[in-house]
Protein backbone atom coordinates (compact mmCIF):
# COMPACT_ATOMS: atom_id res chain seq x y z
CA UNK A 1 0.00 0.00 0.00
CA UNK A 2 0.76 3.62 -0.74
CA UNK A 3 2.07 5.96 1.90
CA UNK A 4 0.04 9.00 0.91
CA UNK A 5 1.58 11.09 4.24
CA UNK A 6 4.71 13.80 3.79
CA UNK A 7 6.32 15.31 6.30
CA UNK A 8 5.73 19.53 6.31
CA UNK A 9 4.38 21.51 3.46
CA UNK A 10 4.19 19.81 -0.35
CA UNK A 11 6.81 22.10 -2.19
CA UNK A 12 5.61 23.20 -6.01
CA UNK A 13 8.92 21.32 -7.15
CA UNK A 14 7.10 18.01 -5.92
CA UNK A 15 4.17 18.70 -7.98
CA UNK A 16 6.10 19.62 -11.17
CA UNK A 17 8.04 16.57 -10.73
CA UNK A 18 5.02 15.05 -10.64
CA UNK A 19 3.73 16.16 -13.45
CA UNK A 20 6.71 15.71 -15.39
CA UNK A 21 7.20 12.38 -15.20
CA UNK A 22 3.66 11.92 -17.21
CA UNK A 23 5.18 12.91 -20.31
CA UNK A 24 6.14 9.71 -21.32
CA UNK A 25 2.42 8.47 -20.73
CA UNK A 26 1.11 9.56 -24.31
CA UNK A 27 -2.17 7.69 -23.75
CA UNK A 28 -2.97 10.74 -21.34
CA UNK A 29 -5.26 13.51 -22.71
CA UNK A 30 -6.00 15.13 -19.45
CA UNK A 31 -5.04 15.82 -16.25
CA UNK A 32 -6.70 16.94 -13.10
CA UNK A 33 -5.27 18.86 -10.04
CA UNK A 34 -6.81 19.37 -6.51
CA UNK A 35 -4.38 21.09 -4.15
CA UNK A 36 -5.49 21.95 -0.64
CA UNK A 37 -3.88 25.11 0.88
CA UNK A 38 -4.03 26.09 4.44
CA UNK A 39 -6.25 28.92 4.44
CA UNK A 40 -5.20 32.15 7.04
CA UNK A 41 -8.96 32.20 8.65
CA UNK A 42 -10.13 34.36 11.41
CA UNK A 43 -11.76 32.82 14.60
CA UNK A 44 -12.67 35.19 16.44
CA UNK A 45 -10.12 37.93 15.64
CA UNK A 46 -7.29 35.66 15.66
CA UNK A 47 -5.69 34.58 12.01
CA UNK A 48 -4.72 31.18 11.59
CA UNK A 49 -1.01 30.87 10.89
CA UNK A 50 -0.58 27.42 10.26
CA UNK A 51 -2.33 23.64 10.57
CA UNK A 52 -0.53 20.96 12.42
CA UNK A 53 -1.29 17.91 11.02
CA UNK A 54 -1.89 14.31 12.59
CA UNK A 55 -3.15 11.15 11.48
CA UNK A 56 -4.17 7.64 12.42
CA UNK A 57 -1.62 6.88 9.43
CA UNK A 58 -1.90 2.81 9.47
CA UNK A 59 -5.75 3.21 9.57
CA UNK A 60 -5.57 5.75 6.16
CA UNK A 61 -3.33 4.21 4.35
CA UNK A 62 -5.84 1.54 4.30
CA UNK A 63 -8.35 3.08 3.78
CA UNK A 64 -6.99 5.22 0.79
CA UNK A 65 -5.96 2.14 -0.70
CA UNK A 66 -9.74 1.29 -0.70
CA UNK A 67 -10.82 4.14 -2.01
CA UNK A 68 -8.20 3.96 -4.71
CA UNK A 69 -9.23 0.75 -5.91
CA UNK A 70 -12.78 1.74 -5.93
CA UNK A 71 -12.40 5.50 -8.21
CA UNK A 72 -9.96 3.27 -10.36
CA UNK A 73 -12.92 0.70 -10.53
CA UNK A 74 -15.65 3.88 -11.89
CA UNK A 75 -13.31 5.94 -14.15
CA UNK A 76 -10.75 4.86 -16.35
CA UNK A 77 -8.34 6.24 -15.58
CA UNK A 78 -4.29 5.69 -16.34
CA UNK A 79 -2.88 7.46 -13.05
CA UNK A 80 -3.90 8.63 -9.56
CA UNK A 81 -1.56 10.19 -6.88
CA UNK A 82 -2.54 11.57 -3.28
CA UNK A 83 -0.21 13.42 -0.98
CA UNK A 84 -1.35 15.06 2.08
CA UNK A 85 1.42 16.78 4.83
CA UNK A 86 1.59 15.34 7.95
CA UNK A 87 2.91 18.08 10.92
CA UNK A 88 2.66 22.28 10.90
CA UNK A 89 1.94 23.56 7.21
CA UNK A 90 1.77 27.21 7.66
CA UNK A 91 -0.77 29.55 6.08
CA UNK A 92 -0.24 29.86 1.68
CA UNK A 93 1.39 26.42 1.82
CA UNK A 94 -0.07 23.56 0.46
CA UNK A 95 -0.94 20.06 2.45
CA UNK A 96 -2.96 18.35 -0.17
CA UNK A 97 -2.18 17.26 -3.60
CA UNK A 98 -4.71 15.05 -5.57
CA UNK A 99 -3.57 14.03 -9.10
CA UNK A 100 -5.49 11.87 -11.89
CA UNK A 101 -4.88 11.66 -15.25
CA UNK A 102 -6.91 10.00 -18.11
CA UNK A 103 -7.34 9.69 -21.86
CA UNK A 104 -10.81 12.33 -21.34
CA UNK A 105 -10.96 15.14 -19.30
CA UNK A 106 -14.27 14.36 -17.84
CA UNK A 107 -12.69 11.20 -16.34
CA UNK A 108 -9.55 13.04 -14.49
CA UNK A 109 -11.92 15.92 -13.66
CA UNK A 110 -14.89 13.73 -12.12
CA UNK A 111 -12.19 11.03 -10.44
CA UNK A 112 -10.11 14.10 -8.77
CA UNK A 113 -13.48 15.77 -7.38
CA UNK A 114 -14.81 12.62 -6.17
CA UNK A 115 -11.22 11.63 -4.21
CA UNK A 116 -10.97 15.35 -2.66
CA UNK A 117 -14.72 14.74 -1.14
CA UNK A 118 -13.67 11.47 -0.11
CA UNK A 119 -10.26 12.36 1.43
CA UNK A 120 -12.12 15.06 3.22
CA UNK A 121 -14.82 12.72 4.56
CA UNK A 122 -13.25 9.23 4.85
CA UNK A 123 -8.87 9.19 6.21
CA UNK A 124 -8.95 9.65 9.99
CA UNK A 125 -6.58 12.99 9.51
CA UNK A 126 -7.06 16.16 11.93
CA UNK A 127 -5.73 19.82 11.60
CA UNK A 128 -5.02 21.60 14.88
CA UNK A 129 -5.25 25.47 13.68
CA UNK A 130 -2.58 27.86 15.13
CA UNK A 131 -3.02 30.74 16.17
CA UNK A 132 0.48 33.36 16.56
CA UNK A 133 -0.20 33.68 20.54
CA UNK A 134 0.23 29.66 20.70
CA UNK A 135 -3.15 28.88 20.99
CA UNK A 136 -5.38 26.80 19.16
CA UNK A 137 -8.26 25.08 17.94
CA UNK A 138 -9.16 21.99 16.24
CA UNK A 139 -10.29 22.43 12.76
CA UNK A 140 -13.35 20.89 11.76
CA UNK A 141 -14.56 19.92 7.89
CA UNK A 142 -17.99 21.18 7.38
CA UNK B 1 -7.48 -4.33 25.94
CA UNK B 2 -5.14 -1.64 23.42
CA UNK B 3 -7.45 2.12 23.00
CA UNK B 4 -5.70 4.82 21.33
CA UNK B 5 -7.16 8.08 20.54
CA UNK B 6 -6.36 11.29 18.51
CA UNK B 7 -6.96 14.70 18.14
CA UNK B 8 -9.05 16.66 20.86
CA UNK B 9 -10.05 12.64 21.63
CA UNK B 10 -6.12 12.15 23.15
CA UNK B 11 -6.57 15.65 24.80
CA UNK B 12 -9.08 14.09 26.87
CA UNK B 13 -7.97 10.56 27.22
CA UNK B 14 -3.83 10.58 27.14
CA UNK B 15 -3.16 9.18 23.90
CA UNK B 16 -3.35 5.31 24.47
CA UNK B 17 -4.06 3.74 27.29
CA UNK B 18 -5.34 -0.14 28.69
CA UNK B 19 -8.52 -0.96 29.71
CA UNK B 20 -10.01 -4.50 31.21
CA UNK B 21 -11.54 -6.53 28.24
CA UNK B 22 -15.10 -5.54 27.40
CA UNK B 23 -17.04 -7.81 25.48
CA UNK B 24 -18.82 -5.03 22.97
CA UNK B 25 -17.64 -1.40 21.89
CA UNK B 26 -21.18 -0.06 23.88
CA UNK B 27 -19.98 -1.76 26.98
CA UNK B 28 -16.38 -0.23 26.13
CA UNK B 29 -17.81 3.18 25.25
CA UNK B 30 -19.75 3.40 29.20
CA UNK B 31 -16.05 2.23 30.32
CA UNK B 32 -14.68 4.56 28.54
CA UNK B 33 -16.89 7.25 29.55
CA UNK B 34 -16.48 6.80 33.52
CA UNK B 35 -12.21 6.54 33.21
CA UNK B 36 -13.18 10.19 30.98
CA UNK B 37 -16.27 12.12 31.96
CA UNK B 38 -15.29 14.84 29.60
CA UNK B 39 -15.70 12.94 26.82
CA UNK B 40 -19.84 12.42 27.23
CA UNK B 41 -19.91 15.99 26.19
CA UNK B 42 -17.97 15.02 22.83
CA UNK B 43 -18.77 13.52 18.95
CA UNK B 44 -16.03 10.82 18.87
CA UNK B 45 -15.82 7.77 16.33
CA UNK B 46 -14.85 4.74 16.94
CA UNK B 47 -12.91 2.48 14.57
CA UNK B 48 -12.05 -1.30 15.64
CA UNK B 49 -9.12 -2.84 14.22
CA UNK B 50 -8.57 0.53 11.70
CA UNK B 51 -12.14 -0.42 10.51
CA UNK B 52 -14.94 2.57 11.13
CA UNK B 53 -17.39 0.67 13.10
CA UNK B 54 -21.14 1.83 13.27
CA UNK B 55 -23.57 0.77 15.78
CA UNK B 56 -22.48 -2.10 18.46
CA UNK B 57 -20.12 -4.63 17.56
CA UNK B 58 -18.24 -7.48 19.62
CA UNK B 59 -14.95 -6.89 20.71
CA UNK B 60 -11.98 -9.59 21.16
CA UNK B 61 -9.63 -9.33 23.39
CA UNK B 62 -6.77 -8.58 20.72
CA UNK B 63 -8.89 -5.77 18.98
CA UNK B 64 -7.54 -2.51 19.13
CA UNK B 65 -10.00 0.36 19.71
CA UNK B 66 -9.44 3.86 17.94
CA UNK B 67 -11.35 7.03 19.58
CA UNK B 68 -11.00 9.66 17.48
CA UNK B 69 -12.93 12.89 16.51
CA UNK B 70 -14.47 13.82 13.37
CA UNK B 71 -11.94 13.85 10.68
CA UNK B 72 -10.19 17.47 9.05
CA UNK B 73 -7.69 16.04 6.96
CA UNK B 74 -7.14 18.08 3.73
CA UNK C 1 -7.16 41.91 -21.76
CA UNK C 2 -4.74 38.93 -21.20
CA UNK C 3 -3.39 37.08 -23.60
CA UNK C 4 -3.79 33.12 -23.19
CA UNK C 5 -1.30 32.41 -25.79
CA UNK C 6 2.12 30.81 -25.03
CA UNK C 7 4.19 29.62 -28.28
CA UNK C 8 4.66 25.91 -28.13
CA UNK C 9 3.97 23.19 -25.34
CA UNK C 10 3.78 24.62 -21.35
CA UNK C 11 6.29 23.69 -19.36
CA UNK C 12 5.82 22.29 -15.87
CA UNK C 13 8.07 24.77 -14.50
CA UNK C 14 6.09 27.84 -15.81
CA UNK C 15 2.78 25.25 -14.35
CA UNK C 16 5.22 25.62 -10.69
CA UNK C 17 6.00 29.18 -11.36
CA UNK C 18 2.28 29.51 -10.98
CA UNK C 19 1.30 27.62 -8.28
CA UNK C 20 4.31 29.52 -6.18
CA UNK C 21 2.64 32.79 -6.90
CA UNK C 22 -0.08 32.42 -4.65
CA UNK C 23 1.42 31.45 -1.32
CA UNK C 24 0.92 34.85 0.03
CA UNK C 25 -2.66 34.86 -1.23
CA UNK C 26 -3.61 32.90 2.13
CA UNK C 27 -7.14 33.56 1.94
CA UNK C 28 -7.04 30.72 -0.52
CA UNK C 29 -7.65 26.92 0.36
CA UNK C 30 -8.12 25.00 -2.63
CA UNK C 31 -6.64 25.51 -5.83
CA UNK C 32 -8.33 23.61 -9.26
CA UNK C 33 -5.94 22.67 -12.32
CA UNK C 34 -6.96 21.23 -15.38
CA UNK C 35 -3.59 20.44 -17.90
CA UNK C 36 -4.71 19.62 -21.62
CA UNK C 37 -1.79 16.89 -22.66
CA UNK C 38 -1.37 15.70 -26.33
CA UNK C 39 -2.56 12.18 -27.14
CA UNK C 40 -0.64 9.97 -29.06
CA UNK C 41 -3.95 8.22 -30.60
CA UNK C 42 -3.86 5.67 -33.42
CA UNK C 43 -5.66 7.11 -36.95
CA UNK C 44 -5.83 4.35 -38.63
CA UNK C 45 -3.12 2.93 -37.48
CA UNK C 46 -0.81 5.92 -37.61
CA UNK C 47 -0.17 7.51 -34.32
CA UNK C 48 -0.81 11.23 -33.71
CA UNK C 49 3.36 12.42 -32.92
CA UNK C 50 1.91 16.14 -32.45
CA UNK C 51 -0.62 18.55 -32.92
CA UNK C 52 0.02 22.11 -34.28
CA UNK C 53 -2.21 24.96 -32.96
CA UNK C 54 -3.70 27.89 -34.58
CA UNK C 55 -6.20 30.46 -33.31
CA UNK C 56 -7.97 33.53 -34.59
CA UNK C 57 -5.76 34.74 -31.66
CA UNK C 58 -7.99 38.57 -31.49
CA UNK C 59 -11.13 36.94 -31.45
CA UNK C 60 -10.00 34.52 -28.78
CA UNK C 61 -8.56 37.02 -26.01
CA UNK C 62 -11.65 38.91 -26.92
CA UNK C 63 -14.15 35.98 -26.25
CA UNK C 64 -11.93 34.41 -23.10
CA UNK C 65 -12.67 38.00 -21.58
CA UNK C 66 -15.86 37.45 -21.69
CA UNK C 67 -16.14 33.75 -20.04
CA UNK C 68 -13.93 34.94 -17.60
CA UNK C 69 -15.96 38.07 -16.37
CA UNK C 70 -18.97 34.90 -16.45
CA UNK C 71 -16.83 32.78 -14.82
CA UNK C 72 -15.76 35.33 -11.96
CA UNK C 73 -19.50 36.41 -11.49
CA UNK C 74 -20.75 32.73 -11.40
CA UNK C 75 -18.17 31.83 -8.30
CA UNK C 76 -16.13 33.21 -5.45
CA UNK C 77 -12.99 32.98 -6.87
CA UNK C 78 -9.91 34.36 -6.04
CA UNK C 79 -8.03 34.06 -9.44
CA UNK C 80 -8.23 32.50 -12.60
CA UNK C 81 -4.84 31.99 -14.98
CA UNK C 82 -5.62 30.32 -18.41
CA UNK C 83 -2.69 29.61 -20.97
CA UNK C 84 -3.16 27.49 -24.59
CA UNK C 85 -0.33 26.46 -26.21
CA UNK C 86 0.09 27.90 -30.39
CA UNK C 87 2.24 26.04 -32.77
CA UNK C 88 3.51 22.40 -32.56
CA UNK C 89 2.89 20.62 -29.46
CA UNK C 90 4.87 17.01 -29.28
CA UNK C 91 2.44 13.67 -27.81
CA UNK C 92 3.33 13.95 -24.30
CA UNK C 93 3.45 17.66 -23.75
CA UNK C 94 0.99 20.21 -22.58
CA UNK C 95 -1.05 22.44 -24.83
CA UNK C 96 -3.91 23.56 -22.07
CA UNK C 97 -3.86 24.79 -18.38
CA UNK C 98 -6.34 25.83 -16.68
CA UNK C 99 -5.90 27.28 -13.45
CA UNK C 100 -8.51 28.36 -10.51
CA UNK C 101 -8.21 28.80 -6.79
CA UNK C 102 -10.90 30.18 -4.10
CA UNK C 103 -11.23 30.12 -0.49
CA UNK C 104 -13.48 26.78 -0.66
CA UNK C 105 -12.76 23.77 -2.68
CA UNK C 106 -15.89 23.15 -4.32
CA UNK C 107 -16.13 27.05 -5.97
CA UNK C 108 -12.44 26.02 -7.39
CA UNK C 109 -13.16 23.05 -8.79
CA UNK C 110 -16.19 23.88 -10.89
CA UNK C 111 -15.37 26.73 -11.94
CA UNK C 112 -12.13 25.10 -12.94
CA UNK C 113 -14.31 22.26 -15.13
CA UNK C 114 -17.16 24.82 -16.19
CA UNK C 115 -13.86 27.02 -17.97
CA UNK C 116 -12.35 23.85 -19.59
CA UNK C 117 -15.68 22.52 -21.12
CA UNK C 118 -16.23 26.26 -22.29
CA UNK C 119 -12.58 26.68 -23.53
CA UNK C 120 -13.07 23.37 -26.19
CA UNK C 121 -16.54 24.52 -26.88
CA UNK C 122 -16.30 28.20 -27.57
CA UNK C 123 -12.90 29.29 -27.93
CA UNK C 124 -12.00 30.06 -32.13
CA UNK C 125 -8.49 27.39 -32.02
CA UNK C 126 -7.94 24.34 -34.06
CA UNK C 127 -5.57 21.48 -33.72
CA UNK C 128 -3.71 19.63 -36.74
CA UNK C 129 -2.89 15.96 -35.67
CA UNK C 130 0.50 15.54 -37.01
CA UNK C 131 1.74 11.85 -38.15
CA UNK C 132 5.11 10.80 -38.57
CA UNK C 133 4.73 10.76 -42.42
CA UNK C 134 4.40 14.70 -42.32
CA UNK C 135 0.61 13.68 -43.20
CA UNK C 136 -1.65 15.27 -40.75
CA UNK C 137 -5.55 15.54 -39.89
CA UNK C 138 -7.63 18.50 -38.53
CA UNK C 139 -8.63 17.54 -35.15
CA UNK C 140 -12.15 17.64 -34.01
CA UNK C 141 -13.57 17.93 -30.45
CA UNK C 142 -16.43 15.64 -29.89
CA UNK D 1 -14.96 43.20 -47.88
CA UNK D 2 -12.33 41.31 -45.82
CA UNK D 3 -13.03 37.73 -45.64
CA UNK D 4 -10.71 35.83 -43.41
CA UNK D 5 -10.26 31.70 -42.85
CA UNK D 6 -9.07 29.40 -40.51
CA UNK D 7 -8.01 25.81 -40.04
CA UNK D 8 -9.64 23.11 -42.99
CA UNK D 9 -11.52 25.98 -44.75
CA UNK D 10 -7.91 28.39 -44.83
CA UNK D 11 -6.86 25.11 -47.31
CA UNK D 12 -9.83 25.71 -48.97
CA UNK D 13 -10.31 29.30 -48.96
CA UNK D 14 -6.62 30.43 -49.21
CA UNK D 15 -6.66 32.42 -45.94
CA UNK D 16 -7.67 35.96 -45.98
CA UNK D 17 -8.90 37.37 -49.10
CA UNK D 18 -11.93 40.20 -50.20
CA UNK D 19 -14.43 39.73 -52.16
CA UNK D 20 -17.41 42.65 -53.56
CA UNK D 21 -19.36 43.73 -50.36
CA UNK D 22 -22.20 41.42 -49.54
CA UNK D 23 -25.31 42.79 -47.69
CA UNK D 24 -25.74 40.39 -45.64
CA UNK D 25 -24.44 37.25 -44.19
CA UNK D 26 -26.99 34.72 -46.25
CA UNK D 27 -25.48 35.96 -49.94
CA UNK D 28 -22.10 36.26 -48.21
CA UNK D 29 -22.59 33.00 -48.48
CA UNK D 30 -23.65 32.36 -51.68
CA UNK D 31 -20.88 34.16 -53.05
CA UNK D 32 -18.17 32.55 -51.14
CA UNK D 33 -19.37 28.94 -52.21
CA UNK D 34 -19.49 30.32 -55.60
CA UNK D 35 -15.74 31.25 -55.72
CA UNK D 36 -14.88 27.94 -53.45
CA UNK D 37 -17.62 25.33 -54.47
CA UNK D 38 -15.43 22.40 -52.21
CA UNK D 39 -16.88 24.79 -49.15
CA UNK D 40 -20.36 23.50 -49.71
CA UNK D 41 -19.57 20.03 -48.25
CA UNK D 42 -17.99 21.49 -45.04
CA UNK D 43 -18.96 22.46 -42.15
CA UNK D 44 -18.39 25.67 -41.15
CA UNK D 45 -19.16 28.98 -38.42
CA UNK D 46 -19.19 32.57 -39.08
CA UNK D 47 -17.84 35.11 -36.96
CA UNK D 48 -18.16 39.14 -37.69
CA UNK D 49 -15.80 41.34 -35.97
CA UNK D 50 -14.96 38.72 -34.00
CA UNK D 51 -18.70 37.57 -32.79
CA UNK D 52 -19.94 33.90 -33.34
CA UNK D 53 -23.30 34.75 -35.70
CA UNK D 54 -26.39 32.98 -36.15
CA UNK D 55 -28.77 32.87 -38.30
CA UNK D 56 -28.70 36.22 -41.23
CA UNK D 57 -26.95 39.14 -40.04
CA UNK D 58 -26.41 42.78 -42.17
CA UNK D 59 -22.74 43.35 -43.31
CA UNK D 60 -21.43 46.54 -44.04
CA UNK D 61 -18.25 47.44 -45.78
CA UNK D 62 -16.36 47.51 -42.79
CA UNK D 63 -17.56 44.13 -41.42
CA UNK D 64 -14.42 41.55 -40.92
CA UNK D 65 -15.72 37.98 -41.67
CA UNK D 66 -14.31 34.79 -40.70
CA UNK D 67 -14.75 31.49 -41.64
CA UNK D 68 -13.97 28.74 -39.14
CA UNK D 69 -14.28 25.32 -39.11
CA UNK D 70 -15.55 24.25 -35.73
CA UNK D 71 -13.70 24.46 -33.09
CA UNK D 72 -10.79 22.10 -31.48
CA UNK D 73 -8.75 23.80 -28.69
CA UNK D 74 -7.53 22.25 -25.84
Amino acid sequence: MKNIFINGPISPAFITESISRHESRTEIGGHSIFLGQVRRDLIGNKPVTAIDYTAYEDMAIEKMAVIREEVFGKYPLTCMHIHHSLGKVEAGQICLFVFTSAAHRREAMDACNELVERIKAELPIWGKELFEDESYQWKENI
Amino acid sequence: MDIISFGKIAEIAGGSFSIDNAPDTDSLKKIIEQKFPALKGVKYLLAVDKKMIRGNINLDKNSVVALMPPFSGG
